[in-house]
């Protein structure tokens, strides 16, 4: 078996679950790297684009924050915030966004705001920026989280973007006309949502985690009666990941 | 048809323009977005001056709104998002302020604040939106009712109506516009004929500027009207929509500018490290703000072989191979 | 990365491009403004087929708009102007079309019409606006009740609400959106990568593009990825958007092209004494548009002597000294 | 005494009105030359601008439509039409706008849309175009009329574009918080609107023309009691017009 660290493990996974011709709103840190191992190897026709305009970039070097000077290098066009989130919002594209979040409920809807009270927080965080806007209007939110009890959580501090809200139709009944949470890949497993309730349920566990370590790191009960063990990296994806996507290893170390 | 300069009336010091235009207590929304294209030169020059309670009205504005923060000249703040990417996941005075409450701040998102902006840029007073729908964002106000009485604060976060089109029910958001009291922009170019040239991503840069009473853009080069206008399609914001032009060759050090230089991995996480005590934050503001007394003893300070080593790459416009760590 | 013709799926001749996604009934949006980027060689294979019953929704598009009333294939009709400028300051058969009672119109402003699209490529229902308050654009419906219950057409022309974030009586209209079903751009440039550029005013363009459900581009060049690639802040419109490439160089004629042509002032002198008499109009028709069977005809017809003359100066991006009366 | 002829008297009467510094919104015509006569005279600070985006063009030549590739040629900028109606309508700038049409009222509204019933018209015009934007957002209007009954009516057939709207604070109260028509400057005269009432008065009679020549072309009510004599082109203007503005001559021709 090829060793692997868990961050590209969850690069991996994440990158799995792009479809060809995605149009694809990706954040930094392991986010994109899933995007453009994604890109690479299962969706040649996806298209990587930032919150703030820029539209496809080369990425021949990572970007650090989404307003990176690479994110606007070797791009298809160059825009703005307007433009941005107006292309996540629109109807004839299927957009997938990457986020990360503190804390996440059954629902997947996701806290970036604080943990405490809002009016004075234990801990501030940086708040929405454009997570709420993708989780709103995207087709779909693929999250990655720290598998902790305390950010798998029974009621979020504050919740900062609607995934399936209060479950069932409720996302629908907002106003929120498509989308919600599609997956989150944690650092021990891919957690995906029933089709009628949308509660979260465990659909792959990593190499070397148990179902039971998966429930007992989550804050709320969780189904995982239908999982099974995901399919580790191959040596092609963890080549093009270490080689291509980030070969100054900014992200993801190599396991030592 | 003036041959040369006409912005010679409005081309001042970056005191000068603070002096004119910053008022204690103003609303003021700045450009760029994290790490990029922040207006610092400018920011300093504010802080060195002392300017007090200023409402700023950002969306992912990064470094300028932490140090602003942190320099205690903010009294309020409507903020999408206070992080400064892989330096400062979140921004560390900023949320500092949060915690202990010396801010008062209300939460929107980076669209919704675009927007506001975008609204404001119309002259229309409000803007429908799906975003935000269900979240707290909509549920819970930052601001008191004291303070949404105050000139400049909506009064109130957001509305809600039904879409008078749909047959159906079919709730929007409406937005309130924001027209901030000044603007703040770096820019790459300025002709002398005054158009603004900004190069690589705008972000909502031009929206706030116009929906703001007043505009300072600060640039990197103040160039011929001849090589402005032979592409008219590259430009960004007429002359009549600014007030003031400073020039100032590395004016968002240390965040990054698009074809002139990247940002600079070495302060910024100086600066995070500064900013995690306050001890260490005042000495940083001693050291690098209050300090240097012009733009050109800062630039000094940062030294040319750091000024070098970010100097982007013309076919790329970053610095390749930069040690980002 | 494909090195080449990312495109090649999505491009194809006129006559594909409109058999796949014009059809009767559809509600259409053409590019351009009076006599600049029409779409017009689309427009004449839109003409050739036959369609019927268009719904067009027009801010100022003069040649395209009135060739299509003329040829009978718009039943429908929501415009701000219907003019030609110098050479037809009214649009002639759009004129007689409404005198006569053949077409079903609605009157909307420029600006109206271009924040309904701005609306639409937003996604959201409507956009609030001040403009058209106490004209009988906002008092007279064009379209009957029966018309409003038709797909595509908003159930009311406006809406009026008061200002939610106003104190005092501030009465605010809401423009409904537009969602077109097709929309018809003719650009300059398209890169092998699919990603279009347009040189000059772009109008509502873009807005319209990213408000329809299908876009056809049309354009002069086809361009290598390295071209289109090198300076993406010049870029319009990204390939996503597009469903398909037609590549027809004088693709706009008569009307002009910035950088590449300007407009034909003898063809449009001919079309005006031609649409001003019914039997000159279908002579006009067949000759220049039925009795050619392909656009490379149409060019032929035209005639090499009269495209030199029209060609653009690459320093102006018009044809100095044309003889334009 | 100089010759020249209706439409040079009627381009530089509007010329003058023109302050440094305004920004103009110029449409075809005798609006354009208004525009470059006051740049080049008046109010060289002036930026003459266009409803389909351009800004301050060289205008080398004489553009005939507001879309002619001579609207962005040279230009500061090129946008489209949502960027110029918002800098029409923004309140940092002092935006004036040159319509023409097809009939006014007395308060200065316009109509350009028909002649006749609006939904089977005796006579169809162009319709608004950006004429209702500019009259509903700039910060004043001047209009160019021919001098004839059957133009300056007692009511409007459509009203296209707002003026004075009723009179007095109608304007205002309709919940357009500034602008209204300046000035109408025709074959004729120059007519101005009172300051309370907003109604209509001559405020010039061009030289050869009498006061009451101009009440016998109008079709209401019109207050001459104030009505001097307009200043006549001088030859500065004139050779401007001619040598510099119109030299091919599209627009005005000078007497023969």
């Amino acid at each position: 078996m090829l060793n692997y660290s868990e961050s590209e493990m969850m690069a991996i996974a994440a990158g799995r679950l792009i479809k060809d011709g995605d149009i694809v709103f990706a954040g930094t840190g392991v986010s994109i790297l899933a995007a453009t191992v994604a890109k690479r190897i299962y969706a040649p026709r996806a298209v990587v684009f930032f919150e703030t305009g820029g539209i496809d970039p080369s990425l021949d070097e990572i970007p650090m924050t989404v307003a990176d000077l690479r994110v606007m290098s070797g791009t298809a066009l160059n825009s703005g915030l307007i433009e941005a989130f107006s292309t996540i919002a629109h109807r004839k594209l299927r957009t997938v966004a990457f986020l990360g979040a503190a804390q996440i409920d059954r629902y997947g809807n996701l806290n970036t705001t604080c943990i405490g009270d809002y009016h004075k927080p234990q801990k501030r965080f940086s708040g929405s920026g454009g997570g709420n806007d993708v989780a709103s209007l995207a087709s779909g939110v693929i999250s990655f989280m720290q598998h902790e009890k305390r950010r798998f959580v029974e009621k979020l501090d504050y919740l900062t973007s609607v995934g399936w809200y209060r479950g069932g139709g409720s996302r629908r009944e907002l106003g929120l006309k498509r989308g919600g949470a599609l997956a989150v890949v944690t650092n021990l497993a891919l957690l995906r949502f029933h089709d009628q309730t949308k509660e979260m349920y465990l659909a792959e566990y990593f190499p070397g985690v148990s179902p039971e370590q998966v429930r007992e790191n989550t804050g709320f009960e969780l189904d995982v009666s239908g999982a099974k063990e995901a399919v580790p990296p191959t040596a092609e994806e963890l080549a093009i990941l270490r080689e291509e996507v980030d070969p100054q290893g900014l992200i993801c170390q190599p396991p030592q | 048809m003036k041959s040369c300069s006409e912005i010679a009336d409005r081309l001042m010091s970056l005191d000068q323009a603070v002096d004119q235009f910053i008022f204690d207590g103003c609303q003021l929304a700045l450009g760029g977005f994290t790490v990029t294209r922040n207006p610092m030169a400018i920011v300093y020059a504010i802080i060195r001056k002392g300017v007090k309670d200023l409402h700023l009205v950002a969306h992912s504005n990064g470094q300028a709104l932490d140090i602003l923060v942190g320099a205690g000249c903010v009294k309020r703040l409507e903020i999408a998002y206070g992080g400064n990417g892989r330096y400062a996941p979140t921004c560390i005075r900023f949320g500092r302020a949060v915690e202990e409450g010396a801010i008062e701040f209300e939460d929107y998102s980076n669209y919704q604040m675009a927007l506001r902006f975008l609204a404001g840029s119309l002259s229309i007073p409000f803007i429908p939106t799906k975003t935000g729908l269900g979240s707290d964002l909509m549920e819970r106000d930052g601001f008191s009712p004291e303070v949404r009485r105050e000139e400049k604060v909506a009064s109130r976060k957001y509305a809600r109506i039904d879409n008078p089109f749909s047959g159906e029910k079919d709730e929007v958001a409406l937005l309130p516009a924001l027209n901030p009291d000044v603007a703040l922009v770096h820019a790459q170019y300025v002709g002398e004929d005054g158009t603004v040239r900004i190069k690589g991503l705008t972000f909502a840069d031009l929206e706030q500027a116009k929906a703001a009473d007043k505009v300072i853009v600060t640039c990197e080069e103040i160039v011929p009207r001849s090589f402005i206008r032979q592409d008219p399609d590259q430009n960004s914001l007429a002359s009549f929509f600014v007030d003031a032009y400073v020039k100032v060759p590395y004016g968002a050090h240390p965040t990054a500018c698009f074809n002139f230089y990247d940002y600079d991995p070495k302060h910024l996480n100086l600066y995070r490290g500064a900013a995690e005590d306050d001890s260490r934050f005042k000495d940083y503001l001693e050291q690098w703000v209050f300090g240097v007394n012009s733009h050109e003893a800062y630039l000094e300070k940062v030294g040319t072989e750091m000024l070098l080593k970010i100097k982007a790459s013309p076919g790329v416009g970053y610095a390749p191979g930069l040690d980002r760590r």
